[in-house]
C-alpha cells in the first residue's frame, strides 16, 4: 500500500498563528507517537497555510486535494475559514476533520456527512459558564464581548442557561486594546459575576487591565477562550483563579492525557491548549477509523461509518459522534491554577454536562 | 447613570488619547515632520516591546528590560535606514509605502520566528503596580499614569525639539528640499539617519511603556499603524500639537462614543434596534470622526504651517 | 463702450497684513494694462484674486459685463480669463507639446471624451505645435517639460495661457527668467496680440513696461498709487521714490 | 507594426499566456490551478482598475476593497435570497459600486494627497464594519454561496474552466477600454490633474469632475472584481474588504508599474504566484517575500513593467 | 599669481542618454567676480549645479580652493566655502523666513560679515515679514530670502543663478550695490544673469556659453568693445 495523504490546513502565519502552531505540533507529535502512521499505512502530511484569508484557503484546499491528492483534510483553525472551506472540500467528497472551529451551519442545516469535528459545536462552550452562573446563583451577570459574529454566538450561548439579570451587553470593538472604560462601567455597575469572551490579545489584555483595576479579587470572572494555555504565559499570574469552560484541561485525569501533556511540555517547554488536544485527537481519530477500513479510504460510506463510531481512546475519554459529526461530550468548569512546575494552566473544578449534544442536531438532516 | 461614572469615562478617554498620542509620536516625527511614510513604525513598536520583554525577561527588571530595549531599537532604526529608508527619501510616497510594507512583513516573520506566535507578558515593575485614589472613591493604576508622564514629556520635547531648535528647523526643510539642504553645507543625510534612528526609538519606547498593560504578540502592531496614521491626518499633517490634540479626540470619541451611543440611541430607538445600532457605530466611529473632519478642514484640525 | 475687465474696491488681507486695500482697476479691450510696483506689493494676489485662485475679502469683479466674483478659476478660464503665473506652473511629465494642447483642448468641445485617443487629434496638436513655434521651443515639443531649462519653462507656461484663446490677458512677470534674446521676441508676441488681446501685465521689466504699455498702474501696498500713460508714470517722483529709483533715469 | 510589436510585446505575451492557461491546466492539478489563476486574474483585474486612479489619477485609493466587497455581497446576498442570476448580480454590484463611489467620492474628492489616502480608507473601514454587522448574512463569519452565478437559468459557471475564460474575458475587455480611455481627452485630463491642478483649473478644467468619473468607472470595474471572486470563492465575508486587501492592491500596482496598466496584471500574477510559491516552500515564506518586495522597489524603477520593457521602450 | 579659488576643466554633463555640456573650462580668481552669460537652455544652470555637486551625471575636474571636488557630496562642497543662490529661489516653504536664514547659517574659517542683523539691514523687508512661511513670500521677497540665505553662510565664493530675477528695480539696484560692495571687500562671486549691462561693470571677466560649450571668454572691457559677441551668442 502506497502512503496515506493527509492536508493540514491552519492558520499558521499572521498574528493569529498562535492556535494553529499549537494545533500542527500536537498533530505532528500525534503521528509520531503512532509510529509515522495512521490505521497502518505510512502518512505523508502536507501542511498548508490558509493566511487567515478566505479566498486564499480556498485555493489552498483546492491545492491539496487536487494537486497533492491528499484522502483527508484536517483543519482549519477559525470559523470563517471553515465556512469557506467547507463546500470546496465536501463536494470533492473528501473528508474534512475540523480540528477546534464548529459553527452553527455545519452542525445544522449545512451539516455533511464529510465533516467531523473533534473539538465541540462552539456554543457549547459558553453555555457551560451560564450553567454555572445560574447555579451558582449569581443574581446578576455581565457581558463582555468583542463585537463580531463569534462575540454574539457567545453572549447567545451564554444567555440559553443564565435566567438571572443581564446587567449589561457589552460589545467592544475588534481588537480592543484598552479595557479601561469597560473596567470603569463593571465596576459602577457591581455584578454578581463577569462573562466573557475575549480571544487572543484581547483577553490578555483585558485579564491584566481586570486584575490591575483591583477587580479580579471581587467579581468573579467566568469565560470562554479568554484564559487557555495559549494566553496564560501573557497573563502571568494576573489570571490566576479566573473561571472557563472547557471540554478539556490539562490536568484532566486519564493516563493517556497525562502522557500526551507531559510529553508536550518536554517538547515545546509549553503546556498544551485545547486546540493541540483536539488536533492530537484528530490524528488518533484517522488513525482508529482507517484501521476499522482496513487503511481504505475509497469506500466513503465505510470510512464514515468507521468515523462516526470513534473507535480510539480520546484523551478527554469516552466520547461519541452525534450523526452531524459532531462530539457528545462532557464540558467542565475549569481554572486557573498553577502546575508543580510554575506554569500555569486550567484546572478542572467541576463537570457542568454529561454527554452534551449540541442544540443544532435536529436541524441536520442526515441520517 | 452617574456622574461619577461620566467622569471616569472623560479621564479613560484622555489617558487612551495619551497612549495613541505616545505611539503616534515617533510617526509624527518621521512621517508629518519628515514626510516619509514609514509603514514599518507599527513593527518597530511591537518590536520595542518584544526587546523590552526579552531583555526584562533576562534581567529580572523592566527598568533595566527598557534600558536595553531603547538602544537596540535604535540600532534597528539606524540599520533600517541604512540598508532601505536612505534610498526611498527622493522616490515617491508610494515607494515609500512599498518598501516600508516589505520591512513590516520581514520584521514581523522575523519577530515569530524568534519569540513565536503566542503572546507573551511583561510584568510591570513592582512599585508602580498598584492603584492610587485620585479623587474620593475614584482609583486609578499608577501605570496609567506614568504613561500619561510619558506621552506628556515626549509630547513637549518632540514640540520643542521640531520647532525650536536648528535640528528642528533642518528637519523641516530637508523634508521639503533635501538637496539645497545639503548644498548650503548640511550634512542632512547624516541628519536624516539620526531621526530615523530616534522615530523607531521612539516607537520602540511607546512599545516598552504599554507592554505591562497590553499584550505583546505578533501583529499587535498593525491596527496600532492605522489608528496612528490617523491621528496624525486628523490632527494636520506636520503639526504636533494636532497630532496630540487629535489623539485625545479620538480617544475621547471612542471611549465615550462607545459609552454613550447606545444610551442616545435609545432615546431614538427601541433597545434592541438601539444597541443592534450602537454596535454597528461604535467601531466605525473612529472612521467617521476622521471623513467628517476631513470633509469640513480637508488639511485637518491644524493644517500645519507649509 | 464698457470695459472687458472691472476691478471695484478689492481688498484681501493675511492677518494684519492688507495686501489689496479697496483697489480698483480696469483693462479696456484690446489694451495693455500693466501693472508695476515693489516687490510684496500685492499684484500677484491682485491676479490670484481676478483668476479666481484666491477669494477676495471684499469687493466685486466685472468680466465682459458680467459679476464673476464668485465663480470658480476654472469658469473664468472658460470665460476667457487666462493666466499665466510668476512661479512657472506646468505639467512637467507632459510634453511640451501636450502641455499646450491640453489648453487648446480646454476650449475646444467637451474633455470627457473616453474612447478616442487625443494624440491623434489634429485640432489640438496643430495650433499647440504653431504656438510652440512662435516662441521658438518647436525643437522642444516632444521632450517633457520638467526637462526644459528655467527659461524656456517660462515662455512655455505663457504659450499655455495664449493657447487657451482667451480675451484677456494676466500676464505675471513673463520675461523673468528669459534672456535677452527671448525677452525681445516674447515683446514681439505681445505686441502683436495688442489690439485684439486685452493684457494685464506684471512686469519688473521696465524696458518692456514702457515700450509695450497703453496705460500703467503702480500699486503699493495694496493700493494704486498712480494710473497714467507711460510718459507721464515714468516721470511720477512718487512712483521713482517708491519703485524705479534710478534705473528708468 | 514591428516597432508598435515591440512595444506591446508584454501585454499581449501576458494575454497569450493566460489564454494558454485552459489548454494546459488538464495536464496538471486542473481544478487547482484553474482556481489560483481565476484568482489571479481576478485580482488582477481590481488591481488594474485600481492603476487607472493611482497611476493616471495619481488618486490612492486605500478603500479599494469594499468596492471588491461589494462586487461579492451582491452575489452572497442575491444568492442568500434566492437570485441566482449572474446578470443580476453584476447589475447590483454595478450599480451598487456606482452608488458607493458617487457618495463617497464627492467627500473624497474634496482632499487629495494622504488625507485622500486616509479618507478612502475610513469609507472602506465604515463599509467593512457594516459588512460585519450584516448577522442576517453570517456577519464576520461570512456566508458560504449555495452554488455559482447563473447565466439565463443556466449553470454553466459552474465549470471552472468557463469560469476562468469569463475572468479572463472581464479582463480583458477592461484592459483594452481602461487603455482607450488612458489614451483619450478624458485620460490626458485625468492625468494632468494628477500632476498640476491648479494648472489646469486655470486653463478652465475642474479636476473634480474628472476625478468623480474615474473614481466611477474604476469602482465599477472592481465591483465585476468582487462578483467574479465571490463565485471563486463560493464564499462571501468581510475579510474581502479589510484594509489589508486594500492595502494589497496598491502594493500590486505599484510592484507592477504604475500607470502602465499592463504592469498591475504583471503585478498580480507576481505578487500571488510569489506568496503561492514560497508559502507551499516554508511556513517562513514571508522572511523571504519582505525583502523581495523591498528590492522590487529598490531596484526595479517603473515596477516590473519598468524592468522587463527597459530595453524595448524607443 | 595663486591658483585660481574655482577651477573647471573639460566639464561634460549629461541628462540620461542626452548630453548638454561639452567641455566646459573656466575658473575664476580669488577676488574676482566672474559672470556667466548665454541665452536660455544653453548649460549656465547644468554647470553650476555640477559645481555644487547637485548635478551627479558628469565628469571633468572641478577644483575649489586646491581641492577637487567634484564627486564630494553637495555639503561637503558647501561647506568648503561656496554660497549658493539657486535658480527658482528655492526657500524652505515650511520655514519661516528667519528660520531660513538661520537654519542652514554658519560662520565658516572666522568668516561673519553676515548675520541676521546685516541680511534684515540689507532687505529690510525681510525684516518686516520674518514671521511667514516661505510660501508666503511674494515673488521677490523669495528671492530676497535666496540671496539673504547664502550670505549667512558666510562664503569664500558666492555664486548667484539669476538672483535678480523677479525683483523690482529699485531692490535690482540695491542687490547690484551690495554686489559691488562685497567685490570691493574681496569677495569672490560667480553670477548668472540677463542684464549684461550691469555685468560689464560689476564683472571682471566674461564666460559666453552656447549649446554647452564655452564660445568667448574676456574682460568686461574686451566685452563692451565686442558688438559681434552681444550680437551673435546674446543676441543683444
Ligand atoms: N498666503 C499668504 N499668507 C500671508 N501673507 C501672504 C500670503 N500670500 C502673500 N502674502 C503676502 O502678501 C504680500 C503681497 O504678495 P504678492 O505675491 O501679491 O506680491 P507681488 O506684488 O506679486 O510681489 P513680487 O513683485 O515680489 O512678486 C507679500 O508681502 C506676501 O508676503
Ligand atoms: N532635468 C532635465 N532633463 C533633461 N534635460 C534637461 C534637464 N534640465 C535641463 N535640461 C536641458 O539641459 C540644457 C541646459 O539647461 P540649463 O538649465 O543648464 O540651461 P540654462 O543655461 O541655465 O538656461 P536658462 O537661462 O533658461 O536657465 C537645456 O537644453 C535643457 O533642456
Ligand atoms: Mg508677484
Ligand atoms: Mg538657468
Amino acid at each position: 500500500q502506497d502512503k496515506i495523504k493527509v492536508g493540514l490546513i491552519l492558520t499558521l502565519s499572521g498574528p493569529a498563528a498562535a492556535l494553529g502552531q499549537q494545533a500542527r505540533a500536537a498533530f505532528e507529535m500525534a503521528l509520531k507517537d503512532l509510529g509515522g502512521k495512521l490505521g497502518g499505512r505510512e502518512v505523508e502530511l502536507v501542511v498548508a497555510d490558509d493566511e487567515l484569508k478566505p479566498d486564499v484557503a480556498v485555493t489552498k484546499v483546492k491545492g491539496l486535494i487536487d494537486r497533492d491528492k491528499v484522502d483527508v483534510v484536517v483543519g482549519p483553525t477559525f470559523s470563517n475559514i471553515l465556512g469557506a472551506i467547507a463546500k470546496p472540500v465536501t463536494d470533492a467528497k473528501v473528508f474534512l476533520i475540523s480540528p477546534n472551529a464548529g459553527p452553527s451551519p455545519l452542525a445544522g442545516k449545512g451539516c455533511s456527512p464529510f465533516f467531523f469535528a473533534t473539538s465541540y459545536q462552539n456554543d457549547q462552550v459558553h453555555q457551560v459558564s451560564g450553567k454555572v452562573a445560574q447555579s451558582r446563583g449569581y443574581k446578576t451577570l455581565y457581558l463582555l464581548a468583542p463585537n463580531y459574529q463569534a462575540g454574539k454566538d457567545a453572549i447567545a450561548g451564554v444567555k440559553r442557561d443564565y435566567k438571572g439579570q443581564i446587567v449589561e451587553e457589552s460589545y467592544v470593538p475588534l481588537n480592543t486594546l484598552d479595557f479601561q472604560s469597560e473596567l470603569a462601567k463593571i465596576a459602577a455597575a457591581k455584578p454578581d459575576a463577569v462573562f466573557t469572551f475575549m480571544p487572543g490579545g484581547m483577553g490578555v489584555n483585558l485579564i491584566k487591565q481586570y486584575k490591575q483595576a483591583g477587580l479580579a479579587d471581587r467579581i468573579p470572572l467566568l469565560s470562554s477562550f479568554t484564559v487557555d494555555e495559549s494566553t496564560l504565559p501573557a497573563q502571568g499570574d494576573a489570571a490566576l483563579g479566573m473561571f472557563a469552560g472547557s471540554n478539556w484541561a490539562p490536568d484532566l485525569d486519564n493516563p493517556q492525557n497525562k502522557a500526551f501533556v507531559a510529553a508536550y511540555v518536554a517538547q515545546q517547554k509549553a503546556v498544551p491548549a485545547t486546540y493541540a488536544f483536539q488536533a492530537y485527537d484528530a490524528a488518533l481519530l484517522l488513525d482508529g477509523a482507517l484501521k476499522a477500513t482496513g487503511g481504505k479510504t475509497d469506500d466513503k460510506e465505510a470510512l464514515r461509518a468507521a468515523f462516526l463510531k470513534a473507535d480510539f481512546t480520546s484523551l478527554r475519554g469516552a466520547f461519541k459522534f452525534s450523526r452531524n459529526g459532531f462530539p457528545v461530550q462532557d464540558f467542565y468548569l475549569t481554572k486557573v491554577g498553577k502546575r508543580p512546575d510554575g506554569k500555569l494552566e486550567t484546572q478542572i473544578v467541576e463537570k457542568v454536562f454529561s454527554d452534551y449534544v449540541d442544540s443544532y442536531l435536529p436541524e441536520c438532516s442526515i441520517k | 447613570m452617574s456622574s461619577t461614572l461620566l467622569l471616569i469615562q472623560i479621564l479613560n478617554g484622555l489617558q487612551f488619547g495619551v497612549i495613541l498620542f505616545l505611539i503616534a509620536a515617533g510617526l509624527t516625527l518621521v512621517f508629518g515632520v519628515m514626510d516619509f511614510i514609514n509603514l514599518a513604525h507599527g513593527v518597530q513598536y511591537m518590536v520595542g516591546a518584544y526587546l523590552t520583554a526579552a531583555f526584562a525577561a533576562a534581567t529580572g527588571s523592566f527598568w533595566l528590560g527598557l534600558a536595553l530595549a531603547l538602544p537596540a531599537a535604535l540600532l534597528i532604526g539606524l540599520a533600517l535606514e541604512l540598508l532601505v529608508f536612505r534610498h526611498l527619501y527622493e522616490r515617491s510616497h508610494l515607494d515609500q509605502v512599498l518598501a516600508t510594507f516589505g520591512v513590516i512583513i520581514f520584521l514581523g516573520e522575523a519577530v515569530r520566528m524568534v519569540w513565536g506566535s503566542a503572546p507573551i507578558g511583561v510584568e510591570m515593575p513592582e512599585a508602580l503596580s498598584g492603584s492610587i485614589e485620585i479623587a474620593p472613591g475614584l482609583l486609578y493604576p499608577v501605570w496609567r499614569l506614568v504613561i500619561i508622564a510619558a506621552g506628556l514629556g515626549v509630547g513637549i520635547g518632540l514640540y520643542l525639539t521640531v520647532h525650536h531648535t536648528r535640528i528642528g528647523m533642518l528637519m523641516r526643510a530637508g523634508a521639503s528640499n533635501a538637496p539645497m539642504v545639503s548644498a548650503l553645507g548640511v550634512d542632512i543625510r547624516l541628519l536624516f539617519t539620526l531621526v530615523f534612528g530616534f522615530g523607531a526609538m521612539l516607537a520602540g519606547f511607546a512599545g516598552a511603556m504599554v507592554a505591562p498593560i497590553l499584550s505583546v504578540e505578533p501583529g499587535m502592531g498593525d491596527g496600532i499603524l492605522i489608528l496612528a496614521f490617523v491621528v496624525i491626518v486628523i490632527g494636520g499633517i506636520g503639526s504636533i500639537r494636532g497630532a496630540f490634540v487629535a489623539a485625545l479626540l479620538i480617544g475621547l470619541v471612542d471611549t465615550l462614543g462607545r459609552f454613550l451611543a447606545p444610551m442616545l440611541l435609545r432615546l431614538l430607538l427601541d433597545p434592541a434596534a438601539a444597541s443592534q445600532t450602537g454596535r454597528a457605530l461604535a467601531p466605525m466611529l473612529v472612521y467617521i470622526l476622521m471623513a467628517v473632519t476631513l470633509f469640513v478642514r480637508p488639511a485637518g484640525l491644524f493644517p500645519a504651517r507649509r | 463702450m464698457t470695459a472687458l475687465l472691472r476691478v471695484e474696491g478689492l481688498s484681501k488681507s493675511y492677518g494684519a497684513l492688507r495686501v489689496t486695500d479697496g483697489l480698483s482697476l480696469s483693462v479696456e479691450p484690446g489694451e495693455l494694462h500693466a501693472v508695476i510696483g515693489p516687490n510684496g506689493a500685492g499684484k500677484t494676489t491682485l491676479i490670484h484674486q481676478i483668476s479666481g485662485m484666491t477669494p477676495p475679502d471684499a469687493g466685486r469683479i466685472l468680466f465682459a459685463g458680467e459679476d464673476v466674483t464668485g465663480r470658480s478659476m476654472a469658469g473664468r478660464a472658460l470665460a476667457g480669463l487666462a493666466r499665466s503665473f510668476q512661479i512657472t506652473s506646468i505639467l512637467p511629465r507632459f510634453s511640451a507639446l501636450q502641455n499646450v494642447a491640453l489648453a487648446v483642448q480646454a476650449r475646444s468641445g467637451s474633455s470627457f471624451r473616453f474612447l478616442s485617443p487625443v494624440d491623434g487629434e489634429a485640432a489640438l496638436t496643430g495650433p499647440a505645435r504653431d504656438l510652440l513655434a512662435r516662441f521658438g521651443l518647436a525643437e522642444r515639443a516632444e521632450m517633457p517639460a520638467g526637462a526644459l531649462s528655467h527659461g524656456e519653462k517660462r515662455q512655455l507656461e505663457l504659450a499655455i495661457a495664449l493657447a487657451t484663446a482667451p480675451k484677456l490677458l494676466l500676464l505675471d512677470e513673463p520675461l523673468a527668467g528669459t534672456s535677452h534674446a527671448e525677452s525681445a521676441r516674447i515683446v514681439e508676441i505681445l505686441r502683436g496680440l495688442t489690439g485684439s488681446v486685452a493684457i494685464l501685465l506684471v512686469e519688473h521689466d521696465m524696458e518692456a513696461v514702457f515700450a509695450l504699455a497703453d496705460r500703467v498702474s503702480v500699486l503699493v501696498y495694496g493700493r494704486v498709487i498712480a494710473t497714467g500713460a507711460p510718459e507721464a508714470i515714468r516721470s511720477n517722483p512718487e512712483v521713482r521714490a517708491a519703485y524705479l529709483g534710478e534705473e528708468a533715469a | 507594426m514591428a516597432r508598435r510589436l515591440r512595444r506591446e510585446w508584454l501585454p499581449l505575451g501576458l494575454f497569450l499566456a493566460l489564454a494558454l492557461v485552459p489548454v494546459l491546466a488538464p495536464l496538471g492539478p486542473q481544478s487547482f490551478i484553474l482556481s489560483l489563476m481565476t484568482r489571479i486574474v481576478v485580482v488582477a483585474l481590481a488591481a488594474l482598475s485600481l492603476d487607472l486612479l493611482i497611476g493616471k489619477g495619481g488618486l490612492v485609493s486605500f478603500g479599494h476593497a469594499a468596492c471588491l466587497g461589494i462586487g461579492a455581497y451582491a452575489v452572497g446576498i442575491l444568492s442568500a435570497e434566492g437570485v441566482t442570476d449572474g446578470g443580476a448580480h453584476l447589475a447590483v454590484a454595478i450599480a451598487a459600486a456606482a452608488f458607493f463611489a458617487l457618495a463617497t467620492g464627492a467627500v473624497a474628492m474634496r482632499t487629495d494627497g494622504v488625507h485622500f489616502i486616509m479618507i478612502t480608507l475610513a469609507f472602506g473601514q465604515m463599509l467593512y464594519f457594516l459588512a460585519t454587522a450584516l448577522s442576517a448574512y453570517g456577519g464576520d463569519d461570512g456566508i458560504t454561496l449555495p452554488g455559482r452565478s447563473t447565466v439565463l437559468g443556466r449553470d454553466v459557471l459552474a465549470s471552472d474552466t468557463v469560469l476562468y475564460l469569463a475572468a479572463l474575458g472581464a479582463l480583458l475587455a477592461a484592459y483594452l477600454l481602461l487603455r482607450r480611455i488612458a489614451a483619450s481627452r478624458f485620460g490626458r485630463v485625468l492625468e494632468g490633474a494628477r500632476d498640476n491642478p491648479v494648472r489646469m483649473e486655470a486653463i478652465g478644467f475642474r479636476p473634480f469632475r474628472f476625478r468623480l468619473a474615474a473614481y466611477l468607472i474604476s469602482a465599477m470595474i472592481a465591483a465585476v472584481a468582487g462578483v467574479l471572486l465571490a463565485n471563486q470563492t463560493g464564499f462571501v465575508s468581510p475579510a474581502t474588504m479589510a484594509w489589508q486587501r486594500s492595502g494589497e492592491l496598491i502594493f500590486i500596482v505599484v510592484l507592477g508599474g504604475l500607470g502602465s496598466l499592463h504592469g498591475a496584471i504583471l503585478g498580480a500574477i507576481a505578487f500571488i504566484l510569489a506568496e503561492e510559491l514560497l508559502s507551499h516552500w516554508s511556513e517562513h515564506w514571508r522572511i523571504v517575500f519582505g525583502p523581495l518586495l523591498i528590492l522590487a522597489v529598490l531596484f526595479a524603477r517603473g515596477g516590473l513593467a519598468g524592468l522587463l520593457t527597459k530595453g524595448a521602450r524607443p | 599669481m595663486s591658483a585660481p579659488l574655482l577651477e573647471i576643466e573639460a566639464l561634460e554633463a549629461s541628462y540620461g542618454p542626452a548630453q548638454v555640456l561639452f567641455g566646459i573650462g573656466f575658473s575664476v580668481g580669488a577676488g574676482e567676480v566672474v559672470a556667466l552669460l548665454g541665452r536660455n537652455g544653453m548649460g549656465k544652470t547644468t554647470t553650476i549645479r555640477s559645481i555644487m555637486g547637485l548635478h551627479r551625471d558628469c565628469r571633468g575636474r572641478i577644483a575649489f580652493d586646491g581641492r577637487v571636488v567634484l564627486g564630494s557630496p553637495p555639503f561637503r562642497i558647501g561647506q568648503a566655502g561656496i554660497g549658493y543662490v539657486p535658480e527658482g529661489r528655492q526657500v524652505f516653504p515650511t520655514l519661516t523666513v528667519e528660520e531660513n536664514l538661520v537654519a542652514t547659517a554658519a560662520i565658516r574659517a572666522g568668516r561673519d560679515r553676515w548675520r541676521l542683523p546685516e541680511v534684515y539691514a540689507l532687505f529690510p523687508r525681510l525684516a518686516e515679514r520674518r514671521r511667514n512661511l516661505g510660501t508666503q513670500l511674494s515673488g521677490g521677497e523669495q528671492q530676497m530670502l535666496a540671496v539673504g540665505r547664502a550670505l549667512m553662510t558666510n562664503p569664500k565664493l558666492l555664486i548667484l543663478d539669476e538672483a535678480t530675477e523677479g525683483l523690482a528695480p529699485l531692490v535690482r539696484a540695491e542687490i547690484w550695490a551690495v554686489l559691488r560692495r562685497l567685490r570691493a571687500e574681496g569677495q569672490s562671486i560667480l553670477v548668472v544673469d540677463k542684464n549684461v549691462d550691469i555685468l560689464t561693470e560689476l564683472a571682471d571677466r566674461h564666460v559666453v556659453i552656447e549649446k554647452g560649450r564655452v564660445v568667448w571668454t574676456g574682460t568686461s572691457a574686451e566685452l563692451r568693445t565686442s558688438p559681434e559677441v552681444k550680437d551673435r551668442h546674446l543676441h543683444i
